[in-house]
């Protein structure tokens, strides 16, 4: 078993290694082998990791990582079921993500710099799912971090990217204050990192600390899931290529907050307010995202606020403690999101880079394949029913709705319009950018894109399509994933609600959501021409938060930065100081006025000296 | 017969004397001559001194002090000729070449 | 009887080595310096050798000299530096066409000043040795006739110096009127009755005048720049350190056995003779564009620190120290000054900072001289000036004197950026190829080489240097 | 107040007012004629003192020897031709006067603080043959110094004067002042 | 082998080498060569002594020589190597090998000279490393300075000789009252005992009164504190930086500025531990002044060494707050920190100076696009930045890591300030990451050749030690171990 795990971990480190070292010494062929290699083998290696855990844990350390004092830190993994079905839909998602790579990034010369980032990337991602000490966690945090920043920035040629992935880096980094400032509380508490050791012991917290750990916590989950106040990062890294989107910016890493929370949610348990404070932020920038997707135009731009969104949810349920909802939600996510993207990085290379979905437009003829699987995609997102996303997100808003409360109650009507919004924006991407539509592409226009990129996902919409298996609330296999997250600390398997609540629940979002569709079929069915005006101005500009951000912010710092220095440190301190050197010289200059060349000056200085020695003297004869 | 003290201030007085003129006068000779005075007066001192303390050491430093003025006079008059050859004037200030 | 010839055996040397090379000045035709040259040399080792050799003993002569170990220290001192002098002006002389018999005669003979002033035991002596020197030092200052420059600073130097005398003079004659002795070594139990202390002050105040005029303390320096810079530089080497050293040298023993009645007085007169000193020094430094001149200045500034360093006089350690340093200090000017004699040509003395431009890649032994020379006056090491100065401010903190540690501290940093304005300009800037110089001559190599090897032998191995003086220093009292 | 005390202050009085006319005199040859009347008067004042032999020498040496080097030298530059140079203005004179007096004042303060200078001195008289003899007991290595030094000044002397074939060189060139 | 002066050895043989090529200063490539051999030589040695430290691990010293150097005073001259000096004298002597290397081909002329200077002032850095008694300490505390000042003043850029200037008196000024609290010490020490020594185990039990220890510790600092450097006394070190040639920053910025903080650890602390502590918040407080201030400058900066300059400053800044938490785990962090900021700040000198030799500019907007033209040059700038941003597994991250974990636990708000000040960090890093490598290429197309062997090797050593540090710092941090332990219960 910890062979198995230690190669889940290893192949991809060892794939971008190699690939980094060697990569351009190599042929294409075998870089791509290489990275793809890489990932199918620790796919396999999660696979059977879970298939032969055994609702067991396993706790073992990799190696001694660094101590002083009475601090140690190791590299050590925490196997639980959570662990597993991350690793399992990590390494799955990026697997096919590398296969789509390899296609999408055909033209591109700079492959071997992707791929070994992209491998890093899945690296980083396996240690944040399987670090037990919470330093190791931070390492692969880190990572994952740099390397959303080296992937949104790839085609560092564009400054308008590379500024992109700067943000990012400089947003999520933000969010990791609080992850360290979170670190050092905890090590102040317990004295030790390990997640095992610390969440047995999570009930000893008082509700203050528990609180204030909950928040920074909280704080940096949002930095890294990109929730409000840090959403404004995630729209901006679509700059990256598009596979890159589906893998860190909607499947892997937006989720690496939530499922942190999850981890520690012993922890998270202990004080309410801080649950209520993590529901509050999920319902609200879900609510939030939603309707700033409702005016994109950018198709990557709808996906990237759905993202948020979605993710609201799944803080969202961390907040109501229904973790298993969470995780369902988020692996149905991860399927559908990336398929979503995929499509999206499709329909893209097809129109030459085209973004905009209202320069789109009759694509249902001219990609049909896409256009299939683009709606398996948009069904599971807008929650239709008997589709994954359609449970899990019912399961969070049901849990919502039964906790006490009025506070609860509000986040639950949030979370409700913006399953409404969702299924309405996700519809009016949709038939905006693939029904026919007089201005729409022609065939002339379209570019030939490779089969293989169309084929490789249809693995992944059938999982998406399928997903709703793993936890259905009825049924054969009823609550399969609730029953294996079971042995996670914290974990219900079902929702404590009456049958008939259940139902209602049910139908309500069931409705919501096709009534959701159904307006957009109603509003957008037929061609129209793009409209920035009044309210879709503001939801365009989500609410002008970047904007807010640069001008009080960004701006500020930057004038802040010049004015220390040009005016504090060279102005002021430099120049005085050298000032005081310089005042020397003046000193001496005055100096000089006696040495006249005059004799009569000279000679006149002997007796002033003589008569200052007597004056001494006097006195002190005299004060004798 | 007379205080001792008031040998002491004959010869402080003189002594002073000779430095204001040293001072004062910017003729090279007449500061010159000021010294001699202010020697003179340590002279006067000295031989107070030795009647003062009846021993002979005084005296004999005054027999020094003349031979230590004739000879800075003679070397002072010769430097003196010497430099006025050059800048042809007797006032101790106009020597300002070395300033600063 | 034949003991006390044998205790002024050196002097004998000298005085005979001067009357010796004045004849055969006189009655060779054709003035060539070569052999005058050698014969001085040859005197001056004698008279090292002398002094090395010739057995130590307390005051002698009827309470004339010191024949203690810490004045036979001094004289040796003294006849080394003349000794490179010597080696540093056969060049310089020669170019400037007055190698003649009178130039080596009278150094001679100012050396035997310095010696007695240095020995001095009475203030006869003292007063005669200090005429002595000065009167051959007026000669020496104008010896280049042809250059109104000499002329000027001889003539300074003589006027300042006469009324410095006079001063002197009358200070000695209130101190014999106050205590009735004119031994420098005072009991006050001597004369008749109780010695008058405050006539005795006023004499001090009076001597120091005097004294301080020699060793430019401020504010009776004024004339050191200007004499300095006007007069030929070997002879200002001899100037600034020869002298120097022997008229501290009898400070020294002075303030040692000066009784404690009046040394309660004296010691905030030292304090403020020593703050203005290093001040004045220093900072009047600063400004300067004339090598000549900022080294002038600067070894006000090294007579601020010994000054400082006078407060310790009573103690083991200040005595150390202030031998030691006046070694280090002797070496170092001699260095600069030296090395600005090699390089001057027959016009006027190698003066301006430009001059110096690049030098380090034209000269670079005269300038390696110079550099150690001015790191060693600015106390860094690895030269015998850091080993000095640590030194010399143990002595100052034991003595308690923190204030005035503190403010030199503060002037030595002053005074770094001061050398190292010099080194920076030797090093740090492009060779000016408007001035040629003249590469060093084989005696400028040779005391160049041993001014060097001295400073870092000292600055590094110091310890049996040390020990040298320590034990010259306990004979002292 | 006795006899000789009464000459003492007589001879002081005129030794005073002689040096301060010496002292004041713009001439030349004045200044030092009134200087030679001075120094006689301290050749009385020294025999007052009780020494006789310096008395002489005084005589000798300082109003003969070194005064009629004075004015021969002053003779023989005609320095009288010279204008007599502006010198007795206040401006030259205050400082001298003012900074002079102080320090005679802070002197005088000092002797009086002292405790002997009220000790009347009793004549006594060292005749020559005695003070010789002191002078070539004790002081005989002084003597020989004083001998060096005077056959120093006497070779300077005869340096600095000496006419040089190339003397006059560098005369007219002027260096420039630094 | 006990009996072989190996510490004497150690330093002295750079001076050896030095005056070994003073005397022939016609052969360039003799010069470098033996100057290369010799601090090859050097870190063999430094490796031998690690190795049998590692060996006869007992208390606190390795190994000490001691002979009497000037008795009439008292001085002796002490070496003594314990943890921490044995892992900077490994790094100063890393550093003197790639300083050599690095100046292969940049500097030109006066080549001899140059290395002499060179190996000068490593004699100097590790006699400071290795002295125990505090004259010696002061002398090669000097030693080292005055080398360097012929370094920036001969060898840099355009303002050097004014830079020279203030470089040395800043140092100075600090030293020189240094010097005087020194000897203040000792003579207090022997007015109480009657012993005068400057050997530091005697001058620690001097019983001092507070008012005395409070300044003598003034002094010791401003000597330290201009040294590693803190603000507001850090204005020397920008234009020093920007002025000297590569080698010069990556020695002053490798191995003198933490001659500074090596000070305040082994002296300022141990000797006035009352003082210390009285004024420990106020050393915190300027940390983290040094972190923020610093960090926020580098961001504006237009000159790349300047930036890097900065960012040092920054770095010390959480060095220095780590000594005055004075815990046994932030004193590991500040020394391990001190190591690495030495690796990977020298590194991006390096990497500054292969640029400066390519394109002759130090200004960003001469940069932009390289990667396009110099891919290697380009992965191995991200990759010492990222080391420079702290990223976990690279070294900076685990001192960073230890001194504010260990920081939270007696100071909680001030370890909060510390971890965003690291946000700080990260700003300017990636503003100098985009500005440098992305982007465009402002000038013409030129071709820019990109790194060759040489070059290849100066930063894969480096990196390699940057990952070293980062993923396995055990056996520094053991090495630490008995040091710290020894202050701790030192001062307690």
């Amino acid at each position: 078993m910890k062979a198995i795990l230690f190669l889940l971990i290893i192949f991809p480190l060892a794939g971008a290694t190699l690939n980094g070292l060697f990569g351009r010494r190599l042929p294409r062929k075998i870089v791509e082998i290489i990275a793809c290699a890489a990932l199918l083998c620790s796919l396999l290696m999660a696979t059977a990791a879970i298939i032969n855990m055994g609702g067991g844990t396993f706790n073992f350390v990799l190696f001694q990582w660094f101590q002083a004092g009475d601090l140690s830190v190791a590299m050590d993994i925490h196997y639980d079921a959570l662990a597993a079905i991350m690793a399992l839909m990590v390494t799955f998602v990026a697997s096919i993500i590398h296969f789509y790579s390899v296609s999408f990034m055909r033209n591109d010369t700079d492959y071997v710099r992707y791929f070994c980032y992209l491998n890093l990337f899945v690296f980083s991602m396996l240690v944040i799912a399987l670090a037990d000490s919470l330093v190791f966690v931070y390492l692969g945090w880190e990572g994952v971090g740099f390397c959303s920043y080296a992937l949104i920035g790839f085609w560092y040629g564009d400054p308008v990217k590379a500024t992109a992935g700067k943000k990012a880096f400089i947003m999520t980094r933000m969010g990791d204050i609080g992850f360290g400032v979170a670190v050092a509380v905890l090590f102040a508490h317990f004295g030790t990192f390990s997640i095992t050791h610390i969440n047995p012991l999570a009930a000893t917290l008082s509700t203050g600390s528990a609180t204030l750990l909950t928040l920074l916590f909280l704080f940096a989950a949002v930095g890294k899931s990109a929730q409000l106040p840090l959403t404004t990062w995630l729209p901006d890294a679509m700059a990256g290529p598009t596979p890159v989107s589906a893998l860190i910016h909607a499947a892997t890493m937006v989720t690496a907050g939530v499922y942190l929370l999850m981890r520690l949610f012993p922890v998270v348990q202990q004080s309410p307010q801080g649950m209520l404070v993590i529901a509050g932020v999920g319902a609200v920038t879900a609510f939030y995202a939603s309707l700033s997707a409702l005016a994109q135009r950018d198709i990557k731009r709808v996906l990237a606020y759905s993202t948020i969104s979605q993710v609201g949810y799944m803080i969202l349920a961390v907040g109501v403690g229904d973790m298993v909802g969470g995780m369902f939600h988020l692996l149905s996510h991860a399927f559908f999101k990336a398929l979503l993207f995929l499509c999206a990085g499709c329909v893209i290379q097809a129109l030459a880079d085209e973004h905009d979905i209202f320069k789109m437009g009759n694509l249902d003829r001219h990609l049909p394949g896409v256009f299939w699987l683009m709606l398996v995609g948009a069904l599971c997102l807008s929650a239709f029913p008997t589709l994954g996303g359609y449970f899990s997100k019912d399961r969070i808003l049901l849990s919502t709705f039964i906790q006490p409360g009025i506070a609860y109650k509000v986040c639950w009507a949030l979370g409700m319009s913006a399953a409404f919004l969702t299924a309405l924006y996700t519809f009016r991407m949709f038939f905006i950018a693939f029904l026919k539509r007089p201005d729409g592409k022609k065939a002339s226009e379209m570019h030939q894109i490779p089969r293989f990129l169309v084929i490789i996902l249809i693995p992944l919409a059938i999982v998406a399509l399928c997903d709703g298996l793993l936890n259905l609330p009825f049924g054969v296999g009823k609550r399969w994933l609730g029953h294996f997250l079971f042995s996670v600390p914290g974990a219900v398997v079902d929702v404590r609600a009456s049958t008939d609540l259940f139902l209602g629940m049910g139908i309500l979002s069931a409705s919501l959501s096709l009534s959701g569709i159904a307006l957009a079929w109603f509003l957008y069915r037929r061609p129209q021409e793009a409209r920035e005006k009044g309210w879709r101005a503001v939801l365009f500009s989500a609410f002008y938060l970047d904007t807010a951000y640069r001008y009080w912010i960004v701006q500020p710092y930057r004038w802040a930065a010049t004015l220390l220095w040009r005016q504090i440190d060279e102005k002021h301190l430099d120049a005085n100081i050298e000032g005081f050197g310089i005042s020397f010289n003046a000193a001496s200059l005055m100096m000089r006025v006696w040495s006249t060349g005059r004799l009569s000056t000279y000679l006149k200085a002997f007796l002033v000296g003589l008569a200052g020695l007597l004056c001494l003297l006097v006195g002190r004869v005299t004060l004798w | 017969m007379v205080p001792y003290g008031h040998v002491l201030i004959l010869s402080t007085i003189l002594f002073f004397m000779g430095a204001g003129c040293a001072l004062a006068r910017r003729n090279l000779i007449m500061i010159l001559v000021g010294v001699e005075i202010m020697l003179n007066a340590a002279g006067i001192g000295f031989v107070g001194a030795s009647l003062r303390w009846g021993e002979l050491a005084g005296q004999g430093f005054v027999l020094f002090i003349m031979a230590v003025a004739a000879s800075e006079v003679a070397v002072g008059l010769a430097l003196i000729i010497f430099v006025r050859r050059h800048t042809g004037s007797m006032n101790a200030d106009k020597y300002r070449l070395l300033k600063g | 009887m034949e003991s006390t010839w044998i205790l002024i055996f050196p002097e004998i040397i000298l005085a005979t080595g001067g009357l010796l090379i004045l004849c055969t000045g006189a009655f060779q035709e054709k003035k060539e310096g070569q052999l005058i040259f050698f014969l001085s040399l040859i005197f001056l080792g004698g008279a090292i050798g002398a002094s090395v050799f010739v057995p130590l003993s307390g005051t002698s002569l009827n309470g004339m000299l010191d024949g203690g170990g810490y004045a036979r220290l001094f004289s040796t001192l003294i006849f080394c530096i003349a000794f490179f002098c010597v080696l540093f002006s056969f060049n310089y002389a020669k170019n400037h066409s007055f190698d003649g018999d009178e130039y080596y005669a009278i150094l001679l003979f100012s050396v035997l000043g310095m010696d007695l002033a240095a020995k001095a035991a009475h203030w006869l002596i003292f007063f005669l040795g200090l005429e002595l020197l000065s009167i051959s030092l007026y000669i020496l200052i104008a010896i280049r006739r042809d250059d109104p420059f000499f002329g000027e600073a001889g003539l300074k130097y003589l006027i300042t110096g006469a009324v410095a005398g006079a001063f002197l003079v009358f200070g000695i004659g209130l101190w014999y009127a106050g205590c009735g002795s004119l031994s420098v070594i005072t009991r006050l139990s001597s004369g008749a009755q109780a010695a008058d202390i405050p006539i005795m002050l006023a004499a001090l105040a009076l001597i120091l005048v005097g004294i301080g005029f020699k060793i430019s303390m401020v504010p009776f320096h004024l004339w050191t720049p200007d004499v300095y810079q006007g007069s030929p530089a070997p002879v200002t080497a001899f100037l600034a350190t020869g002298s120097k050293v022997a008229v501290f040298a009898f400070l020294i023993r002075f303030c040692f056995h000066m009784p404690d009645p009046l040394w309660g007085p004296v010691q905030p007169i030292l304090w403020v003779l020593a703050f203005l000193t290093l001040v004045a020094g220093t900072l009047t430094a600063l400004s300067q564009s004339q090598l000549k001149r900022l080294l002038a200045y600067s070894s006000v500034a090294q007579m601020g620190y010994l000054t400082m360093t006078l407060l310790a006089v009573k103690m083991e350690s200040g005595l150390f120290a202030l031998a030691f340093y006046l070694m280090v200090y002797a070496a170092m000017d001699l260095g600069a000054f030296g090395i600005i004699a090699s390089l001057s040509d027959e016009r006027e003395d190698r003066d301006a900072l430009e001059a110096y431009e690049g030098m380090g890649y034209t000269h670079p032994w005269s300038s390696a001289v110079l550099t150690f020379s001015l790191l060693s006056l600015a106390g860094l090491p690895p030269t015998a000036g850091f080993v000095g100065k640590v030194i010399l401010f143990k002595a100052v903190l034991q003595a308690g004197a923190v204030s005035l540690a503190i403010i030199a501290i503060a002037m030595t940093v002053l005074s770094i950026y001061l050398y190292m304005k010099v080194v920076a300009i030797l090093y740090m800037r492009p060779a000016s190829a408007t001035k040629p110089a003249f590469q060093m001559g084989l005696y400028e190599q040779m005391g160049g080489a041993f001014i060097l090897t001295f400073l870092l032998w000292a600055g590094v191995a110091s310890s049996p240097l040390l020990k040298i003086i320590e034990s010259m220093v306990q004979m002292a009292n | 107040m006795t006899f000789y005390g009464i000459i003492f202050y007589l001879l002081a009085g005129l030794l005073l007012i002689s040096t301060a006319l010496a002292v004041s005199r713009r001439r030349l040859v004045h200044a030092i004629v009134y200087l030679i009347i001075s120094f006689f008067t301290t050749a009385l004042l020294f025999y007052l003192l009780g020494a006789p032999f310096l008395a002489a020498l005084e005589v000798i040496i300082y109003a003969g020897a070194i005064m009629v080097m004075f004015l021969f030298i002053i003779v023989t530059l005609q320095l009288e031709k010279k204008e007599p140079e502006r010198e007795s203005s206040l401006r030259v004179w205050l400082p001298a006067v003012v900074l002079a007096g102080i320090s005679l004042a802070l002197t005088a303060v000092l002797m009086w603080a002292g405790s002997d200078h009220g000790h009347l001195l009793k004549p006594a008289m060292a005749s020559p043959r005695e003070f010789g003899g002191y002078l070539f007991r004790e002081f005989w290595l002084p003597v020989e110094i004083a001998s060096f030094l005077l056959f120093v000044a006497l070779a300077g002397a005869l340096y600095l004067g000496r006419e040089r074939t190339n003397g006059q060189k560098t005369t007219d060139s002027k260096p420039e002042a630094s | 082998m006990n009996g072989f002066p190996l510490l004497t050895a150690i330093i002295f043989l750079p001076l050896l080498g030095g005056l070994v090529l003073l005397a022939r200063p016609d052969r360039p490539g003799f010069c470098r060569m033996v100057s290369l051999g010799v601090t090859l030589g050097d870190l063999a040695l430094v490796v031998l002594l690690v190795f049998l430290g590692m060996e006869n691990a007992a208390g606190q010293w390795f190994r000490m020589e001691d002979y009497a150097w000037i008795p009439s005073v008292g001085i002796r001259y002490t070496l003594a190597a314990d943890g921490v000096s044995l892992m900077l004298l490994l790094l100063t002597a890393f550093l003197g090998v790639l300083s050599v290397l690095v100046s292969w081909k940049q500097i030109r002329e006066k080549v001899s000279s140059y290395y002499f200077f060179l190996l000068f002032t490593l004699t100097g850095i590790l006699g400071v490393f290795l002295a125990t008694d505090l004259f010696l300490f002061y002398f090669f505390w000097e030693i080292q300075i005055i080398p360097m000042f012929f370094l920036v003043g001969i060898w840099g850029h355009e303002q050097r000789s004014r830079t020279a200037m203030k470089f040395i008196l800043f140092t100075m000024t600090g030293s020189l009252f240094m010097l005087i609290a020194i000897i203040g010490l000792y003579v207090i020490h022997g007015r109480q005992t009657g012993i005068y020594t400057f050997a530091l185990p005697h001058l620690l039990e001097t019983s001092l009164s507070i008012g005395t220890e409070g300044w003598l510790y003034a002094a010791f600092m401003l000597s330290f504190g201009v040294k590693i450097p803190m603000v507001p006394l850090h204005t020397w070190l920008p234009d020093t930086h920007t002025q000297a040639p590569t080698a010069g920053s990556v020695i002053l910025a490798g191995l003198l500025l933490k001659t500074g903080v090596y000070g305040i650890f082994r002296f300022a602390l141990p000797l006035f531990p009352l003082a210390f502590r009285a004024f420990a918040p106020v050393l915190m407080v300027l940390g983290l002044i040094a972190l923020f201030y610093a960090s926020w400058i580098a961001l504006s900066q237009v000159d790349i060494k300047r930036l890097i300059a900065y960012s040092s400053i920054g770095h010390m800044g959480l060095v220095v707050l780590g000594l005055a938490v004075l815990n046994s785990i932030t004193l590991s962090g500040s020394l391990l920190q001190m190591i690495n900021h030495g690796v990977s700040t020298s590194a991006l000198f390096i990497l500054v100076g292969m640029l400066n030799e390519r394109i002759d500019s130090r200004q960003f907007r001469d940069f932009g696009g390289l990667w396009k033209k110099m891919p290697v040059f380009s992965a191995f700038f991200l990759f010492f930045s990222m080391a420079a941003l702290g990223l976990p597994g690279l070294n900076n991250f685990v001192g960073e890591i230890l001194i504010l974990i260990g920081t939270y636990r007696v100071h909680p708000v001030a370890a909060v300030f510390g971890f965003a000040g690291l946000l700080f960090g990260v700003v300017y890093v990636l503003r100098m990451i985009q500005d440098t490598i992305f982007g465009e290429f402002p000038g013409e197309e030129t071709t820019l050749r990109d790194l060759e062997a040489r070059e290849i090797i100066i930063l894969g050593t480096l990196a390699l030690s940057v990952l070293f540090l980062g993923l396995w710092p055990e056996p520094v941090l053991n090495l630490f171990q008995e040091p710290v332990n020894a202050l701790i219960s030192g001062i307690s």
